[in-house]
């Protein structure tokens, strides 16, 4: 009975957690976070899955809980395809914003940089751009931080073609103007500590 | 006392002042500094004994370094600090002995600095429930979705017409944005523009010399602000008391003359 | 049975376009993509709502769908802020000042207002936390006075999403806190005491 109540509760706060989350979680982290045993947590993001997939209840959610990657993310269904469609296309621009231009930049002269660091250097939080610039496929992934875990990015080889360049070493140097990349990165580490 | 740590002047004032008496903690500008004098005796913000919470005032004020950085904010110390030695200075004397037009400036000038003070505790509890609301949101995280590899092709084909120098360009703004985090006196308020005291006094000067006598009405005929007016009036209590000019008032609220003093010998 | 599958099928697409979505949406939004009404949609949020918060099948999720700032989004539920600040370790928002709320608290009651104002009711400069207060993305310019120029500030829509309210109307009124005229006449003759 008690035995339950724990598994309903670590259930809604694994929920919270993959709700707050754009990147699949690994059972270590999903360890960390809730102080549960690995094999308690596979057993009930397994049953999440299930619930998901309408095999309690018959009805089957609009996302589901997908475990690729060596990590567990929610996505939307694929029969929704067309609706998310319709919905992106709303408010779809053919030109990057002021404020994905801008840490479209910091990315391009300080990568791999994460995106903890495209904030503190634009001033503002910088989640949603940087997902704006994912999605258009202009950067990726590339490894995590070691000791913060922080997902780290690069610029892709389409965004080199869109700027007409061949590489990176390509774009025009900024550092002997005014305050260089390099100082701008030492800066941005300085402030890291509190 | 905790001293939680707030940005500007009073942190700088509470890490150099440790220890004094006033047991200070940090405020945010003078009303804040007020109000909290005032809960520290327990009292109505209606019912201040002023004498008292002016002296506090005064001996915290006498704390402020006035370096540049902190200039500003002391200016603001120092406005409430002037209205507050006034008013407990009219209340030191006897009564009746003062002009009763000075009386009346000095009540309406009290009640302005409560009115204030008043205004400013109703935003302060504002401030205070807006955070408690902000915290109480916080518990709550929003979901930060974002379109699927499967969706970006749906998205129309992006129109990117920077050149590697434009590129260039906005990221050096961004760095140099950064590095030098505005840190210029805002003047962006102050809307007024300067009047030059000593600009006038030459203007009338000259005037009041040609008429030899002229009245102070048709000395500010010309005056387009209400800025001019006030200078010129200034203008003329320093010449008056350089011994430049002689003026008089028949009566009351009447034209006041001014006349140009010939030199004694 | 058809009006029932569709509203099943509406309940997955609208679960659906929420999980990918990064603000609050609108009714008109979701109407856009989906094709339906907007009170068929409003019915089909408030019912995903209910089946969230356990009102179904006693099941309360680990996330909830909430009515902020204008639109529909989904939240972790309070309950869980601690795994989720666990989770979170950045912990996302940096607290603001004393002085920063004061000066947010006089915008959002006054708004629109200029620095001046601020600095006026606040009795000191406010200049550099009203700079905060627009980096943070809490208050947007919007337009000039017509006689000073003076730059005015609004509240942001970002603001009303971090109360968790969906307009400034909704912010509870600051008229019992200031003093009335009453008030202000008894103080003036309390004063006249020694």
């Amino acid at each position: 009975m008690i035995e339950d109540r724990y598994q309903t509760q670590l259930f809604a706060q694994l929920e919270a957690i993959l709700m707050v989350s754009d990147e699949p979680l690994n059972l270590e982290q999903l360890t960390r976070a809730t102080g549960q045993p690995v094999d308690v947590i596979e057993a009930t993001l397994t049953a999440i899955q299930r619930d998901y997939d309408g095999e309690n209840d018959g009805k089957v959610r609009g996302f589901q809980l997908r475990h690729v990657a060596g990590g567990w993310r929610l996505y939307t269904r694929s029969e929704h395809a067309d609706v998310i469609a319709a919905f992106m296309l709303q408010g779809a621009t053919q030109k990057l914003s002021q404020a994905s231009l801008e840490a479209l930049a910091v990315i391009a002269y300080l990568q791999p940089a994460t995106r903890s660091k495209v904030a503190q250097i634009r001033g503002v939080n910088s989640d949603s751009v940087v997902r704006t610039l994912l999605t258009r496929g202009l950067i990726a992934e590339d490894g995590v931080e070691e000791f913060t875990g922080a997902v780290r990015y690069t610029t892709t080889d389409y965004f080199l073609e869109l700027l007409g360049i061949n590489s990176i070493e390509e774009l025009p140097k900024i550092s002997p103007l005014l305050p260089g990349v390099d100082e701008a990165s030492q800066l941005a580490e300085s402030q890291d500590k509190p | 006392m905790s001293q939680t740590a707030t940005q500007g002047l009073t942190d700088e004032v509470a890490e150099e002042h440790v220890g004094f008496e006033l047991a200070l903690t940090n405020f945010s500008g003078p009303f804040d500094l007020l109000l909290s004098l005032i809960a520290r005796r327990r009292m109505d913000v209606t019912e201040i004994a002023l004498a008292e919470v002016t002296d506090e005032f005064l001996a915290y004020v006498s704390t402020l370094e006035t370096t540049e950085e902190v200039l500003e904010n002391s200016t603001a110390f120092m406005v409430v600090a002037a209205t507050l030695l006034e008013l407990k200075t009219a209340r030191l004397l006897p009564a009746g002995i003062g002009d009763a037009q000075e009386e009346m400036t000095l009540l309406e000038e009290r009640d302005l600095l409560f009115a204030r003070l008043l205004q400013y505790r109703a935003f302060k509890q504002a401030a205070e429930m807006i955070k408690h609301r902000m915290q109480t949101q916080a518990t709550m995280v929003p979901r930060q979705g974002a379109p699927e590899p499967q969706h970006a092709n749906v998205l129309p084909e992006l129109i990117f017409d920077l050149s590697p120098e434009d590129f260039a360009a906005l990221a050096q703004d961004v760095f140099t944005k950064f590095a030098e985090e505005p840190e210029e006196v805002g003047t962006g308020h102050l809307h007024a523009p300067i009047v030059s005291l000593a600009e006038q006094v030459a203007l009338m000067t000259m005037r009041i010399k040609q008429a030899g006598k002229l009245t102070f009405g048709s000395l500010i005929s010309d005056a387009n602000t209400t800025m001019v007016v006030v200078v010129r009036f200034l203008g003329l209590l320093t010449m008056y008391r350089d011994r430049l000019i002689d003026w008089h008032q028949d009566e009351p609220l009447g034209d006041i003359t001014v006349k140009w003093r010939e030199p004694h010998d």
